[in-house]
């Protein structure tokens, strides 16, 4: 059961170019949340006919909700000019979110705003085994790294351009990883939130292995409750093939059920 | 205390304010979002006999003042809405969950009727009406072509009656040089009441790729941009029948619904303002009952038509 | 240099972009506020035989996103106009002032090739098309008839197009279930342009008062909320026909205009935004200049239809 | 011929309970303005496609255009909002003033807002015998009353709560100016602008004296420009009735010109 929470901003900051954290006070959410929820956020500044924008948790703890998020559009470029003390209606918790039990080592993979809910899976995850493999064009792409360090998380990185980490795309770093633990004959789990190619690549190699894949999507929504079937995604379930709706039925989806 | 009982052609409603189908899920969607006690129906998302897969991505488009949208009458079909869905509404609302206007629409005449007697013959108590949409502007085959013509209006609402018992509301196009014609092969065929406006046909095309947005290129507009339109069609339906008009079409606040009952309306839906704010349905409520307490009024039904 | 001329069914223009019927008075009114040298054409409100009263004030109401008017087609009619107003228009706006398209209608068959031949006749070479205006909501013994039934649309324009040798604009209703028949009629009847969309009827009341805002009661809807509806007709309408396409309906900036190209309007013309802003237009004409050139178009000819 | 000016908005301040002086540096405006005409607003605040708002000069001197207006409904509450530095885009000059060669005494009539033409008047008449009668319900709708004391106008006051001069309307001190005027046999001219039964009042007395009589319309408006026909105006020219457009053969009419 979600709920409208009348949330109040703590802090607003840069979170790299283009990027920012926005910190809600938001008690009722935060409480609730699990990683891989998202909100559906009513962004100050826009009509008031305009649409809600969703945003994955980057973090949920003592009342606060953290978003990580890009400015890409002119519901985000509104949502940066919200300042410390606005009120910020937000809908929540929407959507299924990642298991946080895993049966093997954790694999996180994100790419850009992807990180934010490996991250609040990290932290709940609490398994200092876990490894986020993150990529992007430039180093400008790679977010929160520290905030991954202080979970002790280890960080594994690749820049198209090679200006930080690996040159070339995540699953350089990440296919190595794996054919190290396939050569311990060690179980893993993959976690994943980014660009659909990224998705696809990681969904590939957990159903080639044989391995759990838990893979976020990211569809355009309209209500992000499951009323108005306007963000579906293809999958098969019992055999049926049907338009599953993204915000309720996702946004994570097993690697096995998605039909691209 | 403002009586807030409606009539709507045979159903009852608690209170006059209901969801315009398509935008409120299978009505349990907004189960702690939603007051549903100011909610005298809940009309639910469009229903025909087989499962269907609705358009591809995108599916939406959003646009100043409103949204157009060509989500394609995606649905499971009416066996596993009537077993599944129905059960998960009155579980997840509770007991006093309001009654259901289900909207159902179909590819010929016979589907339409054989999608009304299932629904019928369910015997769900929750059931407390039906709404024909012959008026999607997204489905080819579908409900459009059955709006456009009186005449297969006529057939296809006639046929719908006689499957069925229960309250039959038929909910019309916007895109029409004159309402009349519609309005009365809709009586002459034994409708209970008008359901005004659905979507009205719209197109958004991104000028960098140069492609329309939907994947369906044309969709259907709705919300604020579409209110002055809507109340015009049900000024125009209400001087031309006695039937009751449910009235919809870009309702964000009491103001809106006010100017639907003062045209005509018996009851309104809120439909893509709830996307938005779920709270405006709570807040069209209260609305109505503090204007017919402004202004004398002790029961919301003497606001129909209620022109000075 | 991107070469902005276009051939609007004879009319030349020397660029796409001209000025909507009942928003640019006769055409001399902005003068000092609009740059002439950036319209390809101005449509001046709509003209009949006779002196038009018009309807009773309030004639407007605001609107979120737009405006409702039911102005009523006030005018000093046909001999004033052509005496008066067009010399007016050629002295005020000078040398290189565009070519006028002169909206017209009238309440019968014969009174609309009756001012269609006296405005022919006046042999003035500042008038360079005739734009039939069959779609005004606000006008109940005029113009709206004769566009709601093809059959009478046909019989219209046949005789205006007898009575007429300059090119001959046709304006359509939006409110049909599908434009394609009356489409039909107008190239049958020897139409050489489609002007779309005219108002979206509509009707706004004062929930204080319980009264209609308008004295019409009724009018039509224009400006940025009927914008994604209009896109959508003239896709309809180009992809029924060759004849070329005015398109009109909520253009407030460049993207709106460009979106009309490629769905495929042939021209354009800016209505409301120019009250909000006579800035429009010229930015308009400028927005499309850099698009063209941002796309590599030479000509704005080619966006017609030039859906990738 | 009108242009629209980008002015900048050097004063903002209060004119009285709900009522507001608007300083505008306006140069092109303010150096072709006449009394009488007015100008079209395009309020800051506001959707980009809300319509203009019509006001009244109060005063157009030294670069600057100000303005005197009411906070009515949301227009004007927005325009309550602009401060100082914030650019206004100003259309004008509109429509046709008053004349200023007046032929005898001028007798200025104002009731609320209506009082700003007559002030642009009064300034430019320069006429030692210039009164003003202002009237309104109480002593809160007397505006700028010190204005005009400042340009030499004898004011003559009327409240219908008797508040502030004579109780009751603005005709009693009207008449009683009247009947002197007559009595000395002085030849006069009236000007006026406010609530229509006032304006029906106004140009009934200068009708039935044979006094000319200049009456400022406010009509709903559009365009402002006369390109809309949505200010109509039943008046007389030439023994035929027409609808006249405010914006442009008014707002100022001649009392036998109009049709009520
Ligand atoms: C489940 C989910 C989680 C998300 N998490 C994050 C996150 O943590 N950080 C972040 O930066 N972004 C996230 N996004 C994407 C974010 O919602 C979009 O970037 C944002 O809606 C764009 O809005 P805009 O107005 O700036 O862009 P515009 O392109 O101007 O938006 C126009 C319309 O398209 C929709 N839209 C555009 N892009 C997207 C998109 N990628 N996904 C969904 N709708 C879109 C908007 O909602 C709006 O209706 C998430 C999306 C989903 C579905
Ligand atoms: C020639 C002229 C001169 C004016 N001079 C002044 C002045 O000096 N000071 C002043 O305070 N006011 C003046 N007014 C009135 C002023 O234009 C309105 O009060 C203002 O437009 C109201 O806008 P709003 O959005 O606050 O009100 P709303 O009522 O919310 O406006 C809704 C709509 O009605 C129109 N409208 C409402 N009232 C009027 C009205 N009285 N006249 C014209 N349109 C109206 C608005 O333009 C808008 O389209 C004048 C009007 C005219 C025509
Ligand atoms: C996303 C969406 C889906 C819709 N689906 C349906 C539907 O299945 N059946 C139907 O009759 N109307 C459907 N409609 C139309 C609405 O019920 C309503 O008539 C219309 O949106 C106007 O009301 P509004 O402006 O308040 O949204 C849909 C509308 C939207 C926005
Ligand atoms: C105030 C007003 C007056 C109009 N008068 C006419 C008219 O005389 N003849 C006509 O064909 N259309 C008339 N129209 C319709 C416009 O020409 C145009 O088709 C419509 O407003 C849609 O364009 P827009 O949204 O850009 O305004 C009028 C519109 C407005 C707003
Ligand atoms: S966004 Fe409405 S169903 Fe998912
Ligand atoms: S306001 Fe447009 S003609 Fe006067």
């Amino acid at each position: 059961m979600a709920l409208n929470e009348q949330s109040v901003v703590a802090v607003h900051e840069d979170a790299g170019p283009g990027y920012r954290f926005l910190v809600l006070e938001a008690p009722q959410l935060a409480a609730v949340l699990v990683p891989g929820q998202f909100v559906h956020v009513r962004v100050p500044g826009l009509e008031t006919t305009a649409l809600r924008r969703p945003f994955s948790v980057f973090d949920a703890d003592a009342g606060r909700v953290t978003l990580l998020y890009k400015v890409v559009g002119r519901g985000t470029a509104a949502l940066a000019h919200v300042r410390p003390g606005d009120a910020v209606e937000v809908m929540g918790p929407l959507g299924r979110g990642f298991p946080t039990a895993p049966k093997g080592v954790p694999l996180l993979v994100g790419g850009g705003y992807g990180v934010a809910p490996l991250h609040f899976l990290a932290k709940r995850l609490k398994d200092p085994r876990a490894v986020l493999f993150v990529g992007g064009r430039t180093k400008d792409d790679l977010l929160a790294l520290d905030r991954f360090a202080a979970l002790g998380v280890e960080v594994r990185v690749a820049t198209n351009d090679g200006s930080a980490g690996a040159k070339g795309f995540v699953t350089g770093p990440l296919d190595e990883a794996l054919d190290g633990l396939r050569a311990r004959g060690e179980a893993y789990e993959l976690f994943t939130c980014g660009p659909d190619g990224l998705l696809k690549a990681v969904a590939d190699r957990a159903l080639a292995a044989g391995m759990p894949g838990w893979i976020s999507m990211d569809r355009h929504m309209v209500c992000g409750v499951g009323a108005c079937f306007a963000c579906i995604q293809k999958v098969r379930r019992a055999g049926k093939i049907f338009n599953a709706r993204c915000c309720m039925d996702g946004p994570v989806f097993k690697a096995e059920e998605l039909v691209w | 205390m403002v009586n807030m009982a409606v009539d709507l052609g045979g159903l009852k409603m608690r209170t006059p304010v209901t969801t315009a189908s398509g935008t409120f899920g299978y009505g349990a969607e907004y189960v702690g979002m939603v007051d549903y006690s100011k909610l005298g129906a809940v009309t639910v998302k469009g229903v025909r006999m087989d499962p269907w897969p609705g358009n591809e991505m995108p599916r939406h488009a959003e646009v100043p003042g409103g949204l157009v949208n060509a989500i394609g009458l995606q649905g499971p079909g009416v066996d596993v809405f009537a077993a599944h869905y129905v059960r998960h509404y009155t579980r997840q609302v509770g007991e006093n969950a309001p009654p259901l206007i289900v909207n159902i629409w179909g590819g010929s005449v016979e589907e339409y009727a054989a999608v009304a007697r299932r629904i019928t013959e369910a015997v769900n108590s929750v059931i407390g009406a039906l709404e024909m949409n012959v008026s999607c502007p997204n489905v080819k085959a579908g409900g459009h072509t059955f709006g456009q013509d009186p005449k297969v209006l006529y057939e296809v609402v006639s046929a719908v009656r006689a499957a069925t018992t229960l309250p039959l509301l038929v909910k019309l196009a916007p895109n029409v040089p004159s309402i009349a014609p519609y309005v009365k092969a809709c009586e002459d065929a034994g409708a209970d009441a008008l359901s005004l406006i659905n979507t009205i046909p719209a197109m958004v095309i991104d000028i960098e790729t140069r492609r329309p947005v939907l994947a369906n290129r044309t969709g259907g507009l709705s919300g604020r941009c579409v209110h002055p339109a809507a109340v015009k069609l049900v000024y125009d339906a209400h001087n031309v029948t006695k039937l009751p008009i449910l009235a919809m079409g870009g309702i964000y606040e009491a103001k809106d619904a006010i100017e639907f009952f003062l045209a005509g309306a018996t009851a309104v839906a809120v439909g893509t303002a709830t996307f938005t704010d779920p709270g405006v349905i709570a807040s069209v409520h209260d609305g109505l009952v503090a204007y017919c307490e402004r202004h004398g009024f002790t029961s919301v039904a003497e606001l129909t038509g209620a022109l000075a």
